[in-house]
């Protein structure tokens, strides 16, 4: 299996009820496990990340293994609905755009 | 500009706070004009639907192609939210969001 | 079950080859899940998680659930060898200090 | 100033990068110093193991008490590294760092 990096995943946004456009997007996800060597394969990870998994690999329980996850967003530019009417915004961190284990 | 897609523009001069209009070239100054995309091939709009009747909300470009603007003509799909029905559309056609052609 | 916070970690460097002082620390983990609603439990979520959380509770499955990961790190002073001898360096991202929902 | 740490504070003047002396204030201008610890009550010591004999190598405050500073005396631990032995402790008594009392 393939290390943790970025994936394609399309959010439906029918469901969410003050976003008006669009009602689809790319916004992607972080998948694939944390193994070492981290540095050949992932390039975002930190100290804390690779002390987490020595100790795992001495045998040492984690009530928390490393996870993949979106460690960069990009903002994305939505019309919404409010209570003033109808509103053009960027809103933040929609996009995953970089993954790494943390 | 002849590559650009063409679309309607159009704001409503109420309750709207921010614009589209950065996402192309309006051309004309009529209430309501054509804007020349610069970033992508998709249109949107947006419709009041009040008493079977619909009013124009908001035209113009929409700044990505992979939103789901898979469709040439405007097929709205409704959101009813603050007490009001809104119809909204993506569309890939020149001037495709003039008026809805199949309705949600 | 409590949900994603900060908690006290110990670990062990005796393992770490290059790392002379100190022997052990305190570097802590993130751990619980990530359960909505966010706002009133974990103070940093972004967008994504919110609408990956969305997919979620409607039954679409995801190939990586949001996960409950350090997402603020401080330093720690340290004394290393390196091939040039012993270093007192500030090592980046030592010690988690805040959890979020990624 | 009397309810500071007092250690030891040596640094060897070779192959040493940076310092620890910004952890206190250094007593005297010798080679070897007393240094008021600033932010901890915590020595450390680091010696280099060779020939039975150990020689200083680093002796200071350690920035923080809760790093496994948890004996009043110098007991050492040692790394084997870079085809050295390095011995090392952490302790927390007036000048607990000047010596190893026990060899790890």
């Amino acid at each position: 299996q393939a290390c943790c990096r970025l994936q394609e995943l399309t959010v439906d946004l029918h469901y969410e009820k003050f976003i008006v456009v669009p009602t689809r997007y790319i916004a992607n996800n972080c998948e694939g496990p944390c193994r070492f060597p981290l540095s050949t394969r992932i390039p975002d990870y930190s100290s804390h990340t690779v002390l987490l998994m020595g100790m795992q690999e001495r045998g040492a329980p984690l009530r928390r293994s490393p996870c993949c996850v979106p460690v960069k967003y990009s903002d994305k530019e939505i019309i919404r609905i409010t209570t003033e009417g109808i509103q053009v915004t960027m809103f933040p961190n929609m996009v995953a755009e970089e993954c790494g284990c943390r | 500009l002849s590559w650009n897609r063409s679309c309607i523009f159009y704001e409503h001069p109420h309750n709207l706070q921010g614009s589209m209009r950065h996402r192309g070239h309006v051309l004309g100054g009529a209430e309501s004009s054509t804007i020349l995309c610069n970033s992508s091939q998709c249109c949107f709009g947006i419709w009041n639907q009040s008493h079977g009747r619909l009013q124009a909300v908001m035209q113009g470009c929409w700044g990505s192609d992979r939103d789901g603007c898979d469709s040439p003509a405007c097929k709205t799909s409704p959101i009813h939210t603050m007490g009001a029905i809104l119809q909204r559309c993506l569309c890939h056609s020149d001037l495709c969001n003039a008026n809805v052609s199949w309705l949600g």
